[in-house]
């Protein structure tokens, strides 16, 4: 009769594939997110208004785009949960929150992900910056481990924001400094990556490492941290 | 905690919305398969008692245990055999009621064909089941939550407000679902303005007084 | 000179003790003294010339603001791991780390006075500043999660996770932002820690000052520490006359 | 003394920063000591 708790594992797919499923069905992501992330990207262009510039500052710009990006995916990414007040609902159900943590996370760097292909894409139109096939393979790199450490903040910072109910204006204020590592790696690696100021790809990789702990980082600290911060 | 007996056991509980004592030292037991019927004014303490049952609220000070469970130091351990619905339904409005009772099912681990029994049984047939949450009447709503309900198979019921937005078939469906949940031994405690209607159903009444719980007899 | 007053009259504070108002006039007598040397008795510096004068506050406040998160830090360990969940350890670390902030915004701000004497520019993008920039606004967020509403035990549950995140933060941080120097760095700024001499009255000093702005630091934290509780005390009592008044709803 | 106003300005910031702070903290205290019996000032 009685139910048992279901496994972290189990509950943190069925959270991701979750969100990305409502996010694939709502398109609010695609129509609205995007086109977002697209003026940014435009508007820098007239902000600057060199090409020299541009091209020489288009890793930071890109990897700007992404972090003002990621504020809004991760506060939509709760107002899914507090719509309809199914926070509560999944609280009562006694669901373990390290899962919902890494559910969370987990749908946060696979939209990430789809948007730093499009800034990068934008970047090489936009900004003429030219990208080997080594540079691609630094990139995705770059990318996803970034992402690692940009949602586990992202979730764990949006999370007390959301259960601190009309208190969403702390994101920004706790996650931008939070995730300043980020930004520094990711720009320099994706400069190498594009070879931006003569910079060789070999430069690069040692950022790798330094994205690669700050990912491991939080990403284990989010999970013990998350249900303190979120609960009652 | 002592008795296993015991449904829902509160000493002296208080619980605070901010600096404001929702409950101000409630004090109630329930046994196991009992019907309560809790009513009261509004802003007297229903929802928060039963949101402190679901282990949604911290106790500020006093007792409190639900199941056996000390809500204080067990409270996981007590949610996984609560259910509760609340003023909101906690669904996706994204998401079609299918797609919300599978994410359930998969999150409290149900066969697909307990969740097919549990969408018959509110009247969710193949068209309803495939609409998007979003574009359903508040009834509707309901009906899917309640299935989610059904389908957590939870030791103890909490409902706040069950019949609010429903349809005659739809409450008669509620008094049908309620009452064979306690015949299978389940304790349900459900907050209501309709007095008749929840109260046929209940086998004792209580009311909610200023934070405080005052007895109103057996039926 | 500096005539503003720091302590208003010791013996009327209701979170005074003996202890503690002795340790307020020794903290007195010692910043003036300390004004006194550092803008009177000692000389000027053979490179820096008068600026190294600033010195004498900035490098004493920029200690106080990190040894202040430090205590925050293990303040919060404190509270979190202690068997007993004492509040107590969670206000010392608000307090801490309230007062950290505002010395941490008083070392950037003497730090900039000082670079623009030095460096011509009141911003440098050295990795010890930027680092120091970081940690005022993440404490500052910190700030914000006590405020957040809640019990006080969720308070400092909350607070304390996120005191204990900024730890892991803020050597990854002050890393990265070394590591981008290092490498982007070209011109070779005037780096005066190097190659000043100090003579003894000029160490002295220093020293002097680091140690009466960390007995500053006590002597604050101390009274804010009390003063939180004298709130939280409030809070409770507030408590009995809320419920009382709930209690007469019944009749 | 070259500088002066820089000089001075980076005392005087100091300690009305700090002295404003503690005046406010020591009003802070007054006001609430009032409601608070002495019981629950185990400093006391």
């Amino acid at each position: 009769m009685k139910r048992h708790s279901t496994s972290t594992w189990t509950v943190a797919r069925t959270i991701a594939s979750k969100d990305l499923r409502i996010e694939w069905r709502s398109k609010v992501l695609v129509n609205q997110v995007l086109p977002f992330a697209a003026i940014v990207m435009v508007l820098f262009a007239f902000a600057l208004d060199n090409d020299g510039i541009l091209q020489r500052v288009a890793p930071g710009l890109v990897w700007l785009a992404v972090l003002f990006t990621s504020l809004i995916i991760v506060q939509r990414t709760f107002a899914i949960e507090s719509a309809d007040n199914a926070l509560d609902a999944i609280k009562v159900a006694g669901v373990p929150s390290a899962g919902v943590f890494i559910g969370k996370s987990v749908a946060l760097v696979a939209q990430l992900l789809l948007f730093e292909c499009v800034l990068v894409l934008l970047a090489l139109v936009l900004y003429q910056v030219h990208l080997s096939w080594g540079g691609v393979v630094l990139l995705v790199t770059v990318s996803v481990l970034a992402n690692i450490g940009l949602a586990a903040m992202g979730a764990l910072y949006g999370g007390l924001g959301a259960a601190a109910k009309g208190r969403e204006t702390l994101l920004p204020l706790l996650l931008l400094p939070a995730v300043a590592p980020v930004l520094i790696g990711a720009t320099r690696a994706t400069e190498s990556a594009f070879g931006v100021g003569g910079a060789s790809l070999g430069e690069g990789w040692p950022w790798v490492a330094l994205l690669a702990v700050f990912g491991a980082l939080f990403g284990f600290g989010g999970t013990l941290a998350f249900g303190v911060l979120t609960e009652e | 905690m002592s008795s296993g007996d015991e449904a829902v056991r509160l000493r002296n509980a208080v619980v605070l919305l901010g600096s404001f004592p929702a409950l101000a030292e409630a004090s109630l037991v329930v046994e196991r398969g009992e019907i309560v019927l809790i009513s009261g004014a509004n802003g007297a303490g229903k929802t928060t008692l039963l949101r402190l049952c679901a282990g949604l609220l911290p106790l500020a000070r006093g007792e409190a245990s639900v199941l056996g469970f000390n809500l204080a130091t067990q409270r996981k351990e007590a949610q996984l055999h609560v259910g509760m619905l609340g003023h909101a339904n906690g669904l996706y409005l994204d998401l079609t009621a299918q797609e919300n009772l599978q994410f359930w099912g998969s999150i409290v681990g149900a066969s697909s064909r307990e969740m097919a029994l549990s969408a018959q049984r509110m009247g969710l047939h193949s068209r309803l089941l495939n609409t998007p949450v979003a574009k359903m009447s508040a009834g509707q709503r309901r009906r899917t939550a309640l299935a989610i309900l059904v389908i957590r198979r939870a030791s103890l019921w909490l409902l706040d407000e069950p019949h609010a937005g429903l349809d005659a078939a739809g409450r008669d469906e509620i008094d049908i679902i309620l009452r064979e949940a306690a015949t299978a031994g389940a304790t349900i405690i459900v907050a209501s303005h309709e007095l008749e209607r929840a109260g046929a159903l209940a086998t004792r009444r209580i009311e909610v007084v200023g934070g405080a719980v005052v007895e109103r007899g057996v039926q | 000179m500096n005539s503003i007053h720091p302590f208003p009259s010791p013996t009327s504070t209701p979170t005074g003790t003996r202890a503690s108002r002795g340790l307020g006039v020794v903290v007195f007598l010692g910043m003036v003294l300390l004004t006194l040397l550092g803008l009177f008795f000692t000389d000027e510096d053979v490179v820096q010339g008068s600026t190294v004068r600033l010195m004498y506050i900035h490098v004493p406040t920029a200690w106080v603001a990190y040894l202040a998160f430090i205590v925050t830090a293990l303040t919060s360990a404190m509270y979190m791991w202690g068997k007993q969940h004492s509040l107590t350890f969670d206000r010392i670390a608000g307090a801490s780390a309230e007062v950290g902030v505002i010395f941490m915004g008083l070392s950037l701000v003497t730090g900039s006075l000082w670079g623009r004497l030095t460096w011509g520019t009141y911003w440098q993008w050295d990795p010890r500043l930027t680092t120091t920039a970081f940690l005022f606004i993440t404490y500052v967020g910190y700030l914000a999660v006590r405020d957040l509403g809640g019990s006080h035990q969720q308070r400092a549950k909350r607070s304390g996770v996120v005191a204990l995140l900024a730890v892991l933060e803020i050597p990854l941080v002050h890393f990265s932002v070394v590591l981008w120097r290092s490498l982007h760095q070209k011109a070779s700024v005037l780096r005066p820690n190097g190659n000043v001499t100090m003579d003894g009255l000029m160490l002295f000093t220093l020293l002097f000052g680091v140690g009466v702005f960390t007995l500053l630091f006590t002597w604050m934290v101390l009274h804010r520490q009390r003063v939180l509780a004298l709130a939280d005390a409030i809070d409770d009592g507030g408590l009995e006359a809320a419920l009382q008044e709930r209690r007469n709803e019944n009749n | 003394m070259d500088h002066v106003q820089f000089i001075v300005g980076g005392y005087v910031v100091t300690f009305v920063a700090v002295g404003v702070y503690v005046v406010r903290m020591l009003r802070q205290a007054r006001k609430y000591n009032s409601a608070i019996s002495d019981g629950d000032k185990p400093w006391r």
